[in-house]
């Protein structure tokens, strides 16, 4: 095999790779910056949003999938497919589960290695 | 086309052991395969013995009940995880794939080596296991028993974490094997179909396994660390479990099936010299299955406790997945019309798998149906079930395609006479044995029962009894097996007059497989038009 | 197997598929059985006939050459023909089966709760006014029961092949069992999910009574056994406590040790002490059985405390003491 | 096209392929199935989180305040630069740059040590407090399933951190035969391969971050 003969790769601008260097960079200052402030439950949304832009960031330029084959995309997005109905089957059951009885409560207290800090514990010797 | 048997081929190539244990050739490795594989068959199918040998009668006979619970986690995790599961893809499917697909080797060889001795591996975890105490869980390892008991449940899981590994990587090389190592002329829907098979099994493999292994690390860390995911002493969920289990072997039932459905349509086209019917619908239903075969884990679920929104949900993705199967049954039925049908063995086992997997289906239609399948979960309903879809469904077939492929792969021919006599012994005994269970089942006997109320006692003998019919059947063959390998006639190079593309090369092909890379230019089952 | 209870046969009553029916289930369940069963007999029947017919017409012998012609070889209407019925009718088995599933989970208001306990190995049942029994649960007769369930350790299933009913019991959570007996008589529970060397052992018997004998019954519990002398009632508690699961009375080991000759022998503990079993060691053992675990046997017995009277206790070890 | 920086050594296109072209898309898309494989091991962790924080979202609460956010920013951003500097030297090789490749790659070895180095302080810490899984658990704590937190925890990112150790291995292993003269721009599937594998680390640990150090 000759050396001239290597295939026709695109070769990814330098440029490009500082553009997303920086891009994840400032999106890693802002979710930071966002946890600090409590939203409550939106806090999960923000921060699971802010993690999937810069993981599509990571996937489409530094591993290249924006330049790859059209299948090497497929099969890693339907992975992220699969993934998602895992998810969801598993939840279809979490979620809905019983009715749960009242009694429920005194059934079985569980094994907790966890210390109880109860307030004015520190003040008691 | 190559007649005349050339005096060199990859048996004789090279020699001495280190050609063999450092060999690359996907042939060489797919007979190491199959020698691994019929080993842990034999010691499976031994533990089997054993068991229906004790549940002659009620109460004690040879074991106590702990030996009894070792012996059948043994003999199912053995089966699932060292035969069944590589059976077909790992030995024959590594021997005919690039065969069929007119490759020179699968895409990573060393990968294919390397998966086998994973592959290994795992095999002496299982067994250190078994000489360390078995782990007494069921090879479903359910949470919290497997948590808690004290048997070696570790190295046993372990085991089977590695064996994942070996799986996903011969999944994971076949993928890429057909995506890119096609020769000219190899179109999608010019794929033979158990290449289509093998694919759809790949897909599976290599999406499913992954979450088998980590089910395992969190059932390990759970046992050395308290994680405590699974463990309801802690707060954790036991039903999680489950479902993080059947996430994997519920697609796992489909890994093994599916395989066979390839195998059977390679045979019933080549056996009865005719087209198969219906190619689309087959090697599309095989997709089809292997997607929806990952919706559908929750219907072993039905009475754990999981949501009812869930068990409705699956119970309906369940009967969906039964229509694909159901298509493959009626197309093949129909490519024996006006066909010129071969009745050697290969065809008898079709016929077998026909039959059972019929039994095995419509079974599992029952299983399905919400309110029936709370009388019959956990009863030998199931075990007769889930018996007449893998060994009479994926061992059967199994057993068709090394009949098949056996003259290729060691270029000997069999004793026709001796393999219909196995043949019948293995019919009559395997529905001696589990036919038997059906009737015990709805009756009401639950499972991995050890004792049992007496009024089972006749049904149980019966069954027992069967098992020795079916061991005869298997002894039988494994004999006139070995003996053809000495005393067998040298096979031609297409002894059923196939069309696919591993018959236009010797038998047993050479180290490249084809001397010249074959162009295709027709359907693989062509077998209107004139062969040369 | 020594269970003393005479149930009724599983395999000798109903039909050739199933036992008796004792429940509302049952008839929808084996109904639906029945549908799928005839239904897969004639699907089967043709798939076998055809094949055999092919067979034989087109054996190699009389036909040796196949029929390649292009219309034999793909045919979109035929396909269709075997794809879009058995789906119409797998659709329909769905919708039937899922009716009486919600019918099965879903338990009517004025349901009797009953709760169970499932422990290694036995089951234990407490009644609306406190009464507790062991290994047997009696019920009435045309009233609806529901069971509240949990486990105190690990998986379980409560199942009654009678009723055709069945469900895991968990141990942290509750789950629920509803059904409505139609039948007098006693029935088999079995356990049906794995759960160790006592697995297969882990029975109970469910016995249905008319209303006014439930009440009877309910009524005198907890006093019952009175009358009679305190060894004969311990060898009655021996098998309806469940002491038979683990323990036998003819020198053989099972999962804990044989009480023949228990009564006055030296005990050795794992951990290294020992002790002569007299009155108050068997009665330890029964209440704490971890605090002296005899060598060689693990650490599995469940704890009695509050299961069994003081007359319940004295009457065991006077059973012992006649075990010799 | 630039001539290489150090004497190379030509790569041999294995037997069963055909062209150099298909040897490599071969072996690219079976890594991308091998991250498929990957990408379900974590995820079905990620579920397990899921559940885990559905079931307790007040022990979620307490928990994280345990860990240090700091840490676990300054990591994040440590990952984020190596996985630019891995891409760089990818796209040093193909320009035939091979003395700069071997510079970033030292580089990327660099930032993952660095990475197991806090992660180290990071579990010290815990280990010291006693916030470990349930069987090793000493903590004090409010909820009484704080222990359930750091089972996950341990278990999710003890597994990265063992792929960023593989990573470092992979990395030198690069080094090795950069230093050789393997690589060049008609030939670097194992570059590219170890860099695909690096910015899956990089990716875990993007969505590792903010579930387990920033919302509570």
């Amino acid at each position: 095999m000759s050396q001239e003969s290597h295939h026709d790769h695109f070769i990814v601008p330098t440029s490009v790779y500082v553009g997303a260097l920086g891009a994840l960079l400032i999106l890693t200052v802002i979710t930071v910056a966002i946890a600090q402030i409590n939203f409550g439950s939106f806090n999960l949304i923000v921060a699971l949003l802010v993690a999937i832009i810069k993981a599509s960031v990571v996937m489409f330029v530094f591993m290249g999938l924006w330049w790859d084959d059209a299948f090497n995309r497929f099969a890693f997005l339907s992975s992220l497919l699969f993934l998602f109905l895992f998810f969801l089957f598993t939840f279809a059951d979490v979620w809905f589960r019983d009715f749960r009885s009242p009694l429920e409560s005194e059934i079985l207290p569980i094994k907790s290695p966890v210390r109880p800090a109860v307030v004015g514990e520190k003040s008691s010797h | 086309m190559t007649d005349t048997a050339s005096t060199t081929n990859y048996l004789n190539s090279t020699t001495g052991w280190r050609s063999w244990l450092f060999t690359l050739d996907h042939k060489r490795i797919g007979l190491m395969y199959l020698l691994f594989i019929a080993i842990s068959f034999g010691l499976g199918g031994f533990f089997a013995l054993a068991l229906r040998l004790e549940l002659i009668n009620p109460g004690k006979l040879l074991f106590t009940a702990k030996q009894y619970n070792q012996m059948f986690t043994l003999h199912g995790a053995i089966m699932t995880f060292l035969f069944i599961i590589p059976s077909i893809p790992a030995s024959l499917g590594n021997f005919i794939l690039p065969l069929q697909l007119g490759a020179k080797d699968v895409a990573f060889p060393r990968l294919n080596l390397a998966s086998l001795y994973i592959y290994v591996l795992g095999a002496i975890f299982c067994v250190y296991s078994m000489v360390a105490g078995a782990a007494d869980t069921g090879w479903t390892f359910y949470t919290p028993y497997s948590s808690t008991t004290d048997t070696s449940v570790i190295s046993m899981t372990m085991g089977a974490f590695i064996l994942g590994f070996s799986s996903i990587f011969t999944g994971l090389n076949f993928i890429v094997t057909i995506h890119k190592l096609r020769p000219p002329g190899m179109t999608w829907f010019r794929l033979p179909l158990f290449v289509w098979s093998l694919y759809a099994t790949a897909i599976i493999q290599v999406l499913a396994t992954p979450v088998l292994g980590i089910t395992i690390v969190l059932l390990v860390l759970e046992r050395v660390l308290g994680v405590g995911i699974f463990d309801p002493a802690l707060g954790g969920d036991p039903i999680l479990f489950q479902h993080f289990f059947w996430f994997y072997s519920h697609p796992a039932v489909y890994i093994m099936i599916l395989p066979a459905m390839g195998i059977m349509s390679e045979v019933v086209s080549a056996m009865a010299s005719k087209k198969i019917f219906g190619y689309r619908l087959i090697a599309l239903s095989s997709l089809a299955i292997a997607i929806i075969s990952f919706l559908v884990w929750g219907h072993h679920l039905f009475v754990s406790g999981q949501s009812d929104y869930a068990a409705v949900i699956f119970s309906f993705l369940t009967y969906l997945v039964s229509i694909p199967s159901a298509i493959k049954i009626f197309n093949w039925v129909s490519t024996l019309y006006r066909g010129s049908i071969d009745l050697r063995a290969p065809f008898l086992y079709f016929a077998a798998f026909l039959f059972m997997f019929c039994v095995g289906g419509f079974t599992g239609v029952m299983l399905a149906s919400l309110s029936l399948d709370v009388h019959l979960h956990d009863t030998y309903f199931v075990v007769a079930h889930f018996h007449y879809v893998m060994v009479g469904g994926t061992t059967i077939a199994f057993l068709s395609g090394l009949h098949y492929w056996w003259p290729k792969m060691i270029g000997k021919m069999y004793s026709e006479f001796w393999a219909f006599v196995a043949w019948l012994f293995i019919m009559v005994g395997f529905n001696m044995t589990f036919f038997t269970q059906f009737l015990l089942g709805s009756k009401g006997m639950p499972r991995r029962y050890y004792n049992y109320l007496d009024q089972f006692q006749p049904l149980h003998a019966f069954s027992t009894s069967g098992t020795w019919v079916l061991a005869i059947g298997f002894l039988i063959m494994a004999f006139y097996l070995i003996d053809s390998i000495m005393n067998g006639k040298p096979a031609p190079a297409n002894p059923w007059g196939a069309t696919t593309l591993e018959w236009q090369t010797d038998s047993p092909p050479i180290t490249e497989n084809f001397h010249d890379t074959p162009v295709v230019t027709t359907d693989p089952y062509e077998y209107g038009v004139a062969k040369s | 197997m020594d269970n003393k209870i005479i149930h009724e046969s599983l395999i000798a009553t109903g039909n050739t598929w199933f036992p008796s029916q004792a429940s509302t289930f049952a008839a929808s369940v084996d109904g639906m059985f029945n549908f799928i069963y005839y239904g897969s007999i004639i699907i089967s029947l043709g798939i076998l006939v055809a094949t055999i017919y092919f067979i034989w017409k087109y054996r190699k012998s009389v036909h040796a050459k196949a029929d390649n012609h292009e219309n034999l070889t793909h045919n979109t209407w035929l396909e269709l023909s075997w794809t879009i019925p058995p789906l119409i009718l797998v659709m329909g088995i769905f919708v039937v089966s899922f009716k009486d599933y919600l019918h099965m989970a879903i338990a009517p208001q004025q349901a009797t709760q009953i709760k169970v306990v499932g422990k290694k190995w036995f089951w234990a049942f407490e009644y609306p006014n406190g009464t507790k029994t062991l290994g047997e649960l009696v019920v009435p007769v045309n009233t609806p029961i529901q069971l509240l369930m949990s486990s105190d350790d690990v998986l379980h299933s409560f199942y009654i092949p009678n009723f055709r009913v069945k469900r895991d019991v968990i141990p942290n959570r509750y789950t629920k069992l509803w059904f409505e007996p139609t039948k007098k008589g006693n029935y088999q529970i079995f356990c049906t999910e794995y759960c160790g060397d006592g697995h297969s052992d882990m029975l109970a018997s469910i016995r249905v009574v008319s209303m006014p004998e439930y009440e009877k019954w309910l009524a005198t519990q907890g006093s019952g056994g009175d009358d009679l002398p305190l060894d004969e009632l311990g060898e009655k508690l021996y098998t309806s406590k469940a002491c038979v699961t683990c323990h036998s009375i003819d020198g053989s080991a099972k999962v804990g040790p044989t009480w023949k000759g228990l009564f006055g022998a030296k005990r050795a503990f794992v951990d290294g002490s020992s002790a002569v079993a007299d009155e108050n060691y068997i009665k330890e053992s029964i209440l704490i059985p971890g605090k002296h675990v005899v060598v060689g046997y693990g650490p599995v017995m469940p704890a009695y405390q509050g299961l069994l009277s003081d007359r319940e206790i004295d009457a065991l070890i006077e059973y012992i003491k006649k075990v010799k | 096209m630039n001539a290489p920086d150090v004497p190379i050594q030509t790569h041999q296109v294995a037997h069963h392929f055909a062209t150099a072209k298909q040897e490599f898309d071969s072996a690219k898309f079976g890594m991308w199935l091998f991250l498929v494989t990957e990408v379900l091991f974590f995820g079905a962790l990620f579920v397990a989180y899921g559940f885990l924080r559905w079931r307790y979202p007040e022990m979620f609460v307490e928990a994280h305040r345990i860990l240090s956010w700091k840490m676990g920013a300054f990591n994040t951003l440590v990952l984020i630069v190596s996985s630019f500097t891995i891409v760089m030297a990818v796209q040093s090789i193909q320009r035939n740059r091979q003395r700069l490749a071997q510079r970033y790659l030292g580089i990327t070895a660099a930032l993952a040590g660095v990475f197991l180095v806090v992660k180290y302080f990071e579990y010290m810490d815990k280990i010291h407090h006693g916030f470990l899984p349930a069987k090793f658990f000493s903590g004090v704590g409010v909820s009484e399933h704080l222990h359930l937190f750091f089972g996950i925890y341990f278990t999710m990112t003890g597994l990265h951190g063992l792929h960023v150790l593989i990573g470092i291995g992979l990395i030198v292993w690069l080094m090795k035969r950069n230093r050789q003269g393997h690589f060049y721009s008609g030939f670097f599937t194992p570059v590219e391969m170890v860099g695909l594998y690096w910015h899956f680390v990089d990716l875990v640990w993007i969505f590792l971050f903010p579930l387990f150090y920033l919302v509570g």
